[in-house]
């Protein structure tokens, strides 16, 4: 008997799948706190000035860390810096029907953050186009509180 | 807003993860399957020290190699070490306690892992003489499962210790 | 500094689904193949050190089951790196350039990407908190950036398509490509978006394979190979990851790990970009200021095939044996990981 | 090495079963910040960064040293993953050594860490593959087989396994980074815990850990103008053997001999237990201690138990040779730190700073860390003087 690679290999189906929960620290978990209870952005504001949102814990210039003493409030409308249309979404995406992945600065903000716009069509889109946030009605606390943000008017 | 404001600050989130495969296992591992899904059990000699593995493989562990002879080996063996199981764990489906072994299959030098049964577990011992037993052929897929568990076969022990110096004695120097 | 060469480089054939063998049974021949080439055995490499990713393979530890087939005994010196095995090269060089002793040093990289959906695992990069759940794919991604370089008028959608044209014309003179051809941009064009906007040219296969590079210092590399390509700089950096953070239309990363290395400014033959997508070709070119009449991907760059976690080796395997063919005198490598060419290396190879 | 490489800070968290109050960047940050601090450096020092973690499965994040480079200071800079399984903390701080040692840097940081409260860690270790029959349940498992060899071949008492246990506790409550301090452990409180994987006891596993554990490593140029006391890197080793060789020793295995011998002969050691002031050795089950004694050359290859039994590796009993001052694995096991903390905290003996766990007047430490099926070995020597 001769061992060989003639044959194609068995196949089986396989989920790597775990339902992972992870502590916030306390600036992200400020973050998500005012969005699910307030429908409210929070930017941190760093030593040389700038709001950046979402926040981050440590001062991107200075090295150092910041806390939740640096959050102001940003938004909660804004502009598109960037963004794409997928015409097909993927597992696990905000929206079912196609949508646009969008970088949005928030009013007040000096960097963006990633997430869907239901724009409805390609068309519509456009870099420097003005969006709102649309919350969820159930809030849990997380980035999912936020269903979309939409074009504003 | 009151609700709002009785409500515990976010200091955790559920983050689920879950990535679907379509997983192939390799070429050894899928010849060995195959042969146990017709109740044989199959390993592969290494060219250069003798040593034949169980599953195959393609190439030796120690020399890497090419290893082309497959070997079919009888479905009794020795039990080298175990150990026993009084704990349930997260996908955990066997009754606590239960055994397991590595058994080397007589013609083996690779040992492979199953349960013990039909013997209390405090009667395992290394150099026991153990032979499979078989689920229904009918039921027979490809998985080790479709050998239930081994049982002791009531012959005298083996020198153990003997046993794996000599297998030990055949490593690529 | 010791001089530190890449003597020998292999590969599988790029396949869109290897049916046959697992990782570890791919990888063998090829590691059997490159030691054969240049006179070794297993015995003689003094230092391995692979690259791998476990959440493509699908189980932990995933690159144990490699060294189970490449003969590690008696035991060897080894290590692994989580992620694209181009920093598994970085890891060998270092070893060598510390370590006498170590003269031959062998580093692999390996994926099955065809198990699953490689554009959706890698999302598992990104910010767990802030962007994994909202799980952006990687084309998603790399069309923002795409945007951004048509929006500030720096290029354009006919551009992207014809870097795809480029690498997929180059590609033809590759035994091992899984793509190649050489399509008419306009037609490209007229293709529908994935992500705009990105199509499907713009994007990389799903693609099964391994690789494998030899590394020798000084006069071991001399008597082992004619024409070793030795290894004059190699840097990597790290920009950071979010994306609303960074200009888009840059790769600092990429920037100060070329100037780390000397690749600036310095005169070459030919370059290899692990740029996953076309705008990030551009954006290298750009970075890394590659002089006119350079040949970019000879070996059609990972358009013709991108055996992730291997793919960016495999760029400094194509450099190195056009070197030691005698192609080429003196060429770059580039490998990224992360999203947008967050993280990049950069070697500079040449023949003596 | 090329360049006399040494250990100027170090840092770590307190270990603990959840750290719910920061994220992975707080956490690892507070173990970084430490570390700096002893150095007397700042994050705009640091020219590179290593960082070593065990599988990704874990956390859920593949590669999450990415999404993490900016808030690790390390973005421009270059920043390093390395994953050699449970051996991982011990090669992140050795390849450390190597970036100063071929002398491509003067100043690297080198982090281990794991969260493992994030996930399920037996399903994070060796989630259930297609083909794959359920049988192991768990580490313990996997190892009790090896234990049950090593005592069927060496004669040793079942009371070794509870002693170490008793050994490594009673240290770590010494160490106020320690997860487990259990005041009132003793040798009965080890024993009447639930034999889980005979013959391995509930009370003789390591615990599941949230933690981080740093290091700043220098150039000879930073060491000798710093202000902080070095500990002197003396020599490097790592070895690794394949996991399914028949016939395969996993009671004393090949590469972890092996690994000994070279590191040793780098330095001269001939007797380790005479040589070495103390060891902060991987033993992330009671039973690795007398297995690895006789691995590492402590004790002649059946003697392992004898060692401990004597009480030579106990601080409490005055042992000539104490191992895991710090409680070891034992007493905390963040997985991706483990390794790192086994070698920080020999660095931190040979510099004086080990608190009450300190061994008096240590010159010269080994550190050990161990992988995959006892087949990954990573170590080094350092010591309060130059090599």
């Amino acid at each position: 008997m001769e061992l060989n690679d003639h044959k194609e290999a068995l196949r089986g189906k396989h989920v790597l799948q775990y339902p992972y929960r992870r502590a916030t620290g306390p600036i992200l978990g400020r973050f998500f706190t005012d969005i699910r209870d307030f429908g409210r952005f929070l930017g941190v504001k760093t030593a040389t000035g700038k709001v950046l949102c979402p926040p981050v814990e440590v001062d991107p210039d200075t090295l150092e860390d910041l806390s939740v003493n640096n959050l102001v409030e940003v938004g909660p409308a804004g502009c598109v810096t960037s963004w794409t249309w997928l015409r097909e979404p993927r597992p696990g995406n905000p929206l079912e029907r196609p949508f646009a992945w969008a970088l949005i600065k928030l009013d007040g903000a000096d960097s963006a953050l990633l997430h869907a716009v239901d724009a409805g069509s390609e068309s519509v889109m456009r870099t420097g186009m003005r969006v709102v946030p649309r919350f969820c009605d159930e809030r849990s606390g997380g980035i999912r509180d936020i269903t979309c943000f939409v074009p504003q008017n | 807003m009151n609700m709002a404001e009785a409500k515990k600050p976010v200091t955790t989130i559920k983050t689920p993860v879950a990535i679907h495969y379509d997983y192939s296992i390799g070429a050894g591992a899928s010849t060995f399957m195959r042969a146990i899904r017709e109740g044989r059990i199959l390993g592969a000699r290494c060219p250069d020290t003798g040593k034949v593995y169980v599953p195959p493989r393609l190439t030796s562990v120690e020399t890497a190699s090419p290893m082309s002879e497959l070997v079919e080996l009888p479905d009794r063996g020795v039990v080298y070490t175990y150990c026993i199981v009084n704990i349930k764990f997260y996908d955990q489906v066997l009754e606590i306690p239960y055994a397991y072994a590595y058994i080397v299959l007589d013609g083996a030098d690779s040992a492979i892992m199953h349960l013990i049964q039909e013997c209390p577990v405090d009667k395992i011992r290394p150099g026991m003489r153990v032979k499979a037993v078989w689920k229904d052929p009918a039921e027979w897929t490809e998985s080790m499962e479709n050998i239930r568990y081994f049982k002791p076969t009531g012959e005298a022990d083996l020198p153990i210790e003997t046993i794996m110096n000599e297998i030990r004695k055949k490593s690529y120097a | 500094m010791r001089e530190v060469a890449i003597i020998a480089f292999g590969q599988t054939p790029n396949r869109r689904r290897e049916l046959h063998r697992n990782e570890a049974e791919m990888l063998a021949p090829v590691v059997a193949e490159v030691l054969k080439g240049v006179g070794l055995s297993r015995r003689d490499v003094d230092f391995t050190c692979s690259g791998s990713s476990d959440f493509l393979a699908g189980f932990s530890f995933s690159w144990v089951t490699a060294i189970d087939a490449l003969g590690a005994w008696p035991p060897i010196e080894e290590s692994h790196v989580e992620g694209e095995a181009a920093w598994a090269l970085y890891e060998a060089w270092v070893k060598m350039l510390c370590h006498e002793e170590i003269e031959v040093a062998l580093v692999y990289g390996f994926g099955r990407q065809s198990m699953t959906s490689p554009r959706d695992v890698v999302t598992l990069m990104n910010d767990p908190y802030l962007e994994t759940p909202l799980w952006p794919d990687a084309i998603s991604q790399a069309a923002l950036q795409a945007r951004a370089l048509l929006d500030a008028g720096l290029c354009t959608e006919r551009d992207f398509a014809d870097i795809a044209v480029r690498n997929l014309r180059h590609a033809e003179s590759n035994p091992l490509a899984q793509l190649s051809g050489r399509p008419d941009p306009d037609a490209l064009l007229e293709t529908p978006t994935i992500a705009s906007p990105l199509r499907k040219h713009d994007c990389p296969p799903i693609t099964d394979g391994a690789c494998a590079v030899l590394l020798a210092a000084g006069d071991r590399a001399r008597a082992l190979c004619k024409r070793p390509a030795w290894i004059r700089g190699l840097a990597h950096r790290i920009d950071v990851q979010a994306l609303g953070r960074r200009d888009l239309t840059r790769s600092r990363s990429a920037r100060l790990a070329a100037e780390a290395a000397g690749a600036i400014g310095t005169w070459i033959d030919i370059v290899e970009f692990h740029a996953p997508f076309t705008p990030q070709d551009w954006i290298l070119q750009r970075e890394l200021e590659i002089p006119e009449g350079t040949v970019i991907n000879p070996s059609g760059g990972i358009h013709q095939g991108n055996p992730m976690m291997g793919a960016g080796l495999v760029r400094f395997g194509e450099v190195a044996a056009r070197i030691i063919r005698g192609e080429a005198d003196r060429g770059v490598a580039h490998a990224t990981q992360g999203p947008c060419l967050q993280q990049n290396m950069v070697g500079v190879l040449e023949g003596e | 090495m090329a360049n006399r490489c040494a250990v100027i800070g170090i840092g770590q968290t307190k270990h603990t079963d959840k750290r719910l109050d920061v994220n992975h960047i707080g956490m690892v940050r507070e173990a970084c910040n430490r570390a700096l601090e002893d150095a007397r450096l700042s994050w705009k020092d640091i020219d590179a960064l290593v960082i070593g973690k065990a599988p990704d499965t874990i956390e859920g994040v593949i590669c999450p040293e990415l999404y993490m480079a900016e808030g690790l200071g390390m973005a421009g800079k270059p920043l390093f993953r390395v994953h050699t399984a449970g051996s991982v903390g011990g090669t992140t701080a050795i390849v450390g050594a190597e970036l100063i040692g071929a002398g491509l840097h003067d100043k690297v940081l080198v982090l281990g860490w794991q969260k493992q409260s994030e996930s399920d860690i037996t399903w994070a270790l060796s989630p259930r593959l297609p083909f794959a029959p359920p049988l192991m349940a768990g580490a313990g498992g996997f190892f009790a087989p090896h234990f049950r060899e090593y005592i069927r071949r060496s004669g040793a008492p079942d009371h070794i396994g509870i002693k170490v246990a008793v050994k490594d506790r009673r240290h770590a409550l010494r160490n106020p980074y320690a997860h487990l301090h259990q005041h009132t452990v003793c040798f009965e409180e080890i024993r009447n815990t639930p034999m889980l994987w005979d013959p391995l006891r509930y009370g003789e596993t390591c615990p599941s850990s949230d933690g981080a554990c740093a290091m700043v490593l220098s150039s000879e140029k930073f060491a000798d103008h710093g202000s902080a006391r070095p500990a002197w890197i003396h020599a490097t080793e790592m070895r690794s053997e394949p996991t399914i060789m028949p016939g395969r020793d996993e009671v004393n295995p090949r590469a972890g001999r092996d690994c000994a011998a070279a590191l040793y002969k780098k330095v001269g050691i001939t007797n380790p237990r005479k040589e070495f002031d103390c060891a902060e050795i991987y033993v992330a089950f009671s039973w690795f201690e007398p297995m690895l004694a006789e691995t590492l050359g402590f004790a002649e290859p059946g003697e392992g138990w004898k060692l401990s039994d004597s009480g030579a590796t106990s601080l409490d009993e005055g042992g000539d040779i104490p191992w895991n001052c710090s409680g070891g694995v034992l007493s905390s096991n963040p997985i991706g730190a483990s390794g790192t903390l086994r070698f920080a905290e020999a660095a931190l003996q040979v510099r004086g700073q080990a608190g009450e766990r300190q061994v008096d007047g240590a010159r010269l430490a080994l550190a050990h860390a161990l992988g995959g099926a006892s087949q990954f070995f990573a170590m080094w020597i350092v010591g309060s003087e130059k090599p």
